[in-house]
């Protein structure tokens, strides 16, 4: 994958905005549980950020998925995971499926402003009973004249207390379970959708996280994106950029998070000599740089494949898998070796840890990626034995 | 190791004590970011809990080591990590040096009262410049008359803000490290005792740590524990109980982390089964246990060789740096199966996820258990004199 | 576990006849592909030590298992896991259950001089399609008359093709596959016993291994082991002690790996200091050490469960698991440092890594004791699920 | 990166003559310890493969690296690692710095018939007292006259027993370490070279390994590689591609090892289910999978960076490292669910097993490519001079 000096400008207009739109406020976020999420996407939508891969005349940049995948690794250097995860949302979660699909008047709507930063999205797939078992979703949208009429409720709902609109899943009809199901743009301030509760998480605690309840809600059917019936297929297709995203994103996180170690071990004394003059400190950092490099490689590749037009299910899936276990590894290597400071909540990696712990159950636990990949190789049980 | 009556006694009174007097309230104190040490002190104080191993002249059972274990095994069955913690320092590391070298008149001002649980005791040893490499701290105390006049500071200190007395390490002396060092019981309401902050820390949020301040502190020569000089020795050898205490400590919050994951995945269901029935589920409970089983029988041996007054410094090291590892590996496993509950601040496996991250870190790291394993097996290098 | 003067005797009887009449001949012994086991047999039945916990009526000293337990750890000391391993068939996996459960005639005639050294014992319960699934094998004894006439076949039978005699499980009937089973003393010299082949192995390989074939063969009922249809409940127990031997014999092995690095590594200079200097070494040796003493309080803990009557049958799987994986761990990190010598068939840890890596295999796989710990846990899928 | 139909071309044509010429034969050949290099090499060369990246006018095909690549990848078809080894030596060791730095005559004399497949080319670095220490080599090489007279010895010679020429490093100077080193071509029919003994080693059979003593042997100084005392600089370049090679012909070895896997473990049945219906199984060997895929992705990547032009130490280093590391789980974890089968030598998995225990030693130990990498991370302890 050979970059252009278009990604370069697009990484240092990610670092220019970070470095003075969201990191001096990340500290103040967490503490508060919640960052201003209006706020923050207006200043990346004035910056072109939003859209980089989507279609031009809605506002998008019209560049294809690479450029998203550049996003993805510089918004590895906000210093917490809460922001660049709300950002994901946004551009790579809850919209690709309406860019691709949607009409020209609901992209109007929906897309457009998510693009300029007025409009906070947020997607509703997962529900209490439904986290990676997506086929068994219970929300319904029973068709009512010009409307669907949704009951239900989703969990796990990443900006959901200031979401403007949701990407809704719902079941649109009793068919076979990949085939009843349809996205539906969902004004959040419809009458009905009652946000239930914002959840107290073990980190990504400035991002918001909410349960959301539908008691008979009434949205117009041209709020529908595609074709009914579609939805499941087409949230598929969106998890493909979900994962490259995760993969993408976790990147620069990791590396970080060693850097800020190597910095730390190495003005800190122990035993008369700096921590990082441990071989066994300075290898293991060693060991981890490597496998970030190593994810780095695979999500490149997965990235050219996908631009190539190929089927990157398999690779973008491996990603997800090595990237939510590296996360975990990288923070949890790294905490030890900043002793005492490791465990105090002041310290990046004490909130990398919290934060990192997410990487492998959030959008598809590790494994439900494993049951995809082994599903690829041919070595699921025969359907019958299970 | 064969288990008395008497055993089953104290865990019996000490499960009772736990059930009654600390779970029901363990959440609560956990949001409030510390727990009424005096008020818990006090019920396990009148159960005779505080001083199992204690001589009985001061209020102690006078019992061997065995017993003050199985009550630290028991204590894993409370709601969190920080209540036993600060238990383990009241009995296990700020008071044992003193019961064994402390003069009478010490004793009864100083032991007494924190076997009865009307004092609250910590342990000043470690500081900002030096925490697993205690030979290097910088705190001094000067004689002047019959005075030690203390100056300097101690870091990371459990029960800090709450202590009535502290039981601190400091020089006496400019000779060589290991030899010129004394502990002392310092009053904590002493004028010029200063408590800086109260670290807030990743987890153990229920147990407060300070950091403290020694400006000009007189204390009379009397309070002194033991010789002047050996006060590095002494810890050392406080060290051994500290270890032994800590990883008995941690072995039924891992059995109960392993009951809950199970009682949770088995009712829980995706993709129409319980998580339970998945062999990755069921396998790697089965793994985790058996390694605590594994730690559990390190823990008993170096208890049985201790008693029969072997150097367990090994063993005890031993079982520290497994302890430490395993935490983290069942509580990072565990929380995986739960899935995005396991995230939410409100599961337990969250707390235990947060709390566990500690012992590699706290009471001697993994890499100066390593060290010190390394120095007995003689495979330290020759030239460095550490 | 306390040990007495006379597991210290035991021990060096043991220690001497390893370092005369075992030791010296390994290297060739590998080099044949077999080891004389009439011959080494004999010695140590002179020594008596192959029945240490058998009746003393017929030969045995007529101690408890901890002598066995002591054996097996001794036997550690031997240089390759084949001598060992047909040592433990003769003393812990043919012969405990008929020493228990065999008449007085049929003890005399194949347990006496199994313990004497006369004969050499092999036990056959593994089949072609049934390894770890004992219930499944497929071998018959035809009652006929005054005899069982035997076909089928036996595979990965340890001591295989110098066997006077088999414990052989075989089914005696169509009923249940847990009560249809009987063991029966089975001389090899027999009409119709064939030895199909030796088996070609990647390591152990001073040890034979063969795959038998039974056509109509007769012996008499009075061979019988106990009552008919207890086989496999027989078996199982035999199998506790096997595996607490497992446990024992895998302690000095690794000790033994772990001490000639050391002192290869000490001598061994890269990059101007010895191996040994580099803190990954001497720290991973120190881990490999810790893990090996939490095995064997492992499993001086199970021993000492087991003679106080308890079942064991947790601990006994826990620690066979522990040990198998342990075995795989010391010899290849080990090797590591030995560089391209380590790669050479004359190096010692080379030798631990091909013998070694059967630990997990043999006498019941991991996966069969995460089976046997799960469903001891209660965890396993409800029959129908699987 | 993205593959022509020449990429596609050479691969076929490889995969056509390990088909037809080698696998076959490799049995036989790993029996023998020892495989005919001249016969085999000469197939290889009639097609043009031991020239892919070498220039033209010398036979060789004169495509850039990543033409080299595929081939490596392809020779990983091939049913043992000792082959692979010896091409491996020939066309990406022992022949790069001669391609590159050599004289049109020595070039003429050496290289052509190496790239013909009429010579077999072996590398001489590695001594004694320096296997991965390079600098501390001990062989000299003596000007006098228009000769160089050579004095030494090298170790862990592969092809050393056939070889025609060695590309022996020598000191030919007291100069600095880096810079008193030459590379020189020598005939080993030369008088004074002697080759002391064939090495027997765990795995790579079928490759034979050798020491060689060099007395007083007599060269033509026309037979350098490029500048005298460059010799250190040319190897460590000469090490970028060796690395490369390394870590490319492992992938195909390990994809082999597991459909060997899956095909053995669907038709064997346990507890009556296919092993490989085990979720335990199936989701090893898709973690496997994934992880094989991120090596994949890292060398395609550094393979491109080398193309245009990068220096790829790091990555090339970095692949290395976890090629070593990967070869050995995915042998270890395969072999595992074959049970007794793949303790048998004749399986392919213990085959394996053996062989890629080497990838971790050879060519640079995990620990040189940690001390490789921790160097260019800037975390190598200041003070000390490497």
């Amino acid at each position: 994958m050979q970059f252009t000096p278009e990604h370069e400008e697009l990484r240092r207009t990610w670092r220019t905005v970070i470095e003075r739109d969201i990191n001096p406020h990340m500290d103040e976020w967490e503490k508060e549980g919640i960052f201003p999420a209006h706020e923050v996407f207006k200043k990346l939508g004035n910056a072109g950020l939003l859209g980089v891969d989507k279609p031009v005349e809605f506002g998008g940049a019209g560049l294809d998925f690479s450029y998203t995948m550049v996003s993805a690794e510089e918004l590895g250097l906000v210093n917490g995971g809460s922001v660049p995860m709300a950002v994901g949302v946004q551009m790579a979660m809850a919209t690709p499926a309406l860019a691709r699909f949607g009409s020209d008047e609901v992209r109007k709507e929906f897309l457009a402003p998510s693009i300029s930063g007025d409009y906070v999205a947020c997607l509703g797939v997962s529900e209490v009973g439904a986290g990676s078992d997506v086929a068994s979703i219970k929300t319904t949208a029973r068709r009512d004249g010009g409307d669907y009429v949704i009951n239900g409720g989703k969990m796990w709902t990443t900006n959901g207390t200031q979401a403007d609109w949701m990407c809704l899943l719902a079941n649109t009809s009793d068919d076979a379970v990949h085939t009843n199901k349809t996205l539906i743009c969902l004004p959040m301030k419809t009458k009905g959708v009652q946000i239930a509760r914002k959840l107290d998480k073990l980190g990504m605690r400035a991002s918001d996280t909410a349960q959301i309840f539908f008691d008979d809600v009434r949205v117009p059917v041209r709020n529908r994106i595609g074709e009914e019936g579609m939805g499941f297929i087409y949230q598929m297709k969106q998890f493909q950029e979900e994962r490259l995203w995760a993969c993408a994103g976790s990147l620069k996180g990791c590396e970080r998070t060693i850097n800020a170690t190597i910095e730390y071990t190495r003005q800190r004394k122990i035993f008369g000599k700096p921590i990082l003059d441990n071989q066994v400190v300075h290898f293991k950092l060693a060991e981890l740089l490597t496998e970030v490099e190593a994810l780095r490689s695979l999500t490149y590749r997965a990235c050219e494949d996908y631009l190539a037009g190929q089927d990157v299910t398999m690779l973008a899936s491996m990603g997800k898998l090595i990237a939510g276990r590296l996360r975990r590894t990288v923070s949890d290597s790294c905490l030890q070796y900043w002793g005492g400071m490791g465990y105090m909540t002041e310290s990046p990696v004490s909130r990398a840890f919290r934060d990192g712990r997410l990487g492998s159950i959030g959008g598809g636990a590790d494994e439900v990626m494993l049951t995809i990949i082994s599903k690829l190789m041919g070595t699921l049980p025969r359907p019958e034995r299970n | 190791m064969q288990f008395t009556q008497e055993h089953e006694e104290i865990r019996r009174t000490t499960r009772a004590i736990i059930e009654r007097d600390v779970n029901p309230y363990v959440d609560e104190w956990e949001k409030n970011d510390i727990f009424p040490a005096h008020q818990v002190f006090k019920k396990f104080g009148e159960a005779g809990l505080l001083g199992i191993s204690k001589p009985v002249e001061f209020g102690g059972m006078g019992l061997d080591y065995s017993y003050s274990m199985v009550m630290a095994e028991e204590l894993g069955t409370i709601g969190c990590g920080g209540v036993p913690m600060a238990i383990g320092v009241q009995t296990d590391m700020a008071t044992p040096a003193l019961a064994r070298f402390g003069s009478d008149a010490v004793r009864k001002e100083f032991l007494a009262p924190s076997i009865a649980g009307d004092y609250v005791a910590c342990l000043g040893v470690s500081e900002v410049g030096a925490g697993s490499d205690v030979a290097s701290i910088k705190t001094t105390a000067k004689r002047v008359g019959d005075d030690y006049v203390i100056n300097g500071g101690k870091m990371w200190t459990t029960n800090g803000t709450q202590a009535d007395w502290i039981c601190l390490l400091a020089n006496t002396g400019d000779g060589q490290a290991h030899r010129n060092k004394t502990l002392i019981c310092v009053p904590m309401k002493t004028k010029g005792v200063q408590i800086a902050r109260k670290l807030d820390k990743l987890g153990m949020r229920s147990s407060d740590t300070a950091q403290i301040f020694f400006d000009e502190v007189k204390v009379p020569v009397k309070n002194r524990i033991g010789e002047e000089g050996m006060g590095f020795v002494y810890q050392m050898q406080q060290f051994q109980e500290e270890r032994m205490w800590g990883a008995a400590s941690s072995l039924k919050g891992m059995e109960k982390i392993i009951d809950h994951t199970i009682e949770y995945t088995r009712q829980r269901k995706i993709f129409g089964k319980p998580i339970l029935d998945n062999q990755v589920v069921h396998f790697k409970l089965a793994e985790l246990k058996a390694e605590i089983e594994a730690l559990r029988s390190l823990i008993y041996r170096a208890c049985e060789e201790y008693i029969n007054g072997n150097d367990v410094t090994m063993l005890a090291s031993m079982a520290k740096l497994k302890g430490g590892r395993l935490m983290r590996q069942v509580a990072d496993s565990c929380l995986q199966y739960w899935g995005g509950m396991g995230y939410m601040t409100e599961s337990p496996v969250s707390r235990a996820f947060r709390d566990t991250r500690l012992m590699s870190i706290g009471g001697g790291a993994d890499e100066v258990m390593l060290q010190i394993i390394s120095k007995m097996m003689g495979t330290l290098p020759r030239l460095e004199n550490k």
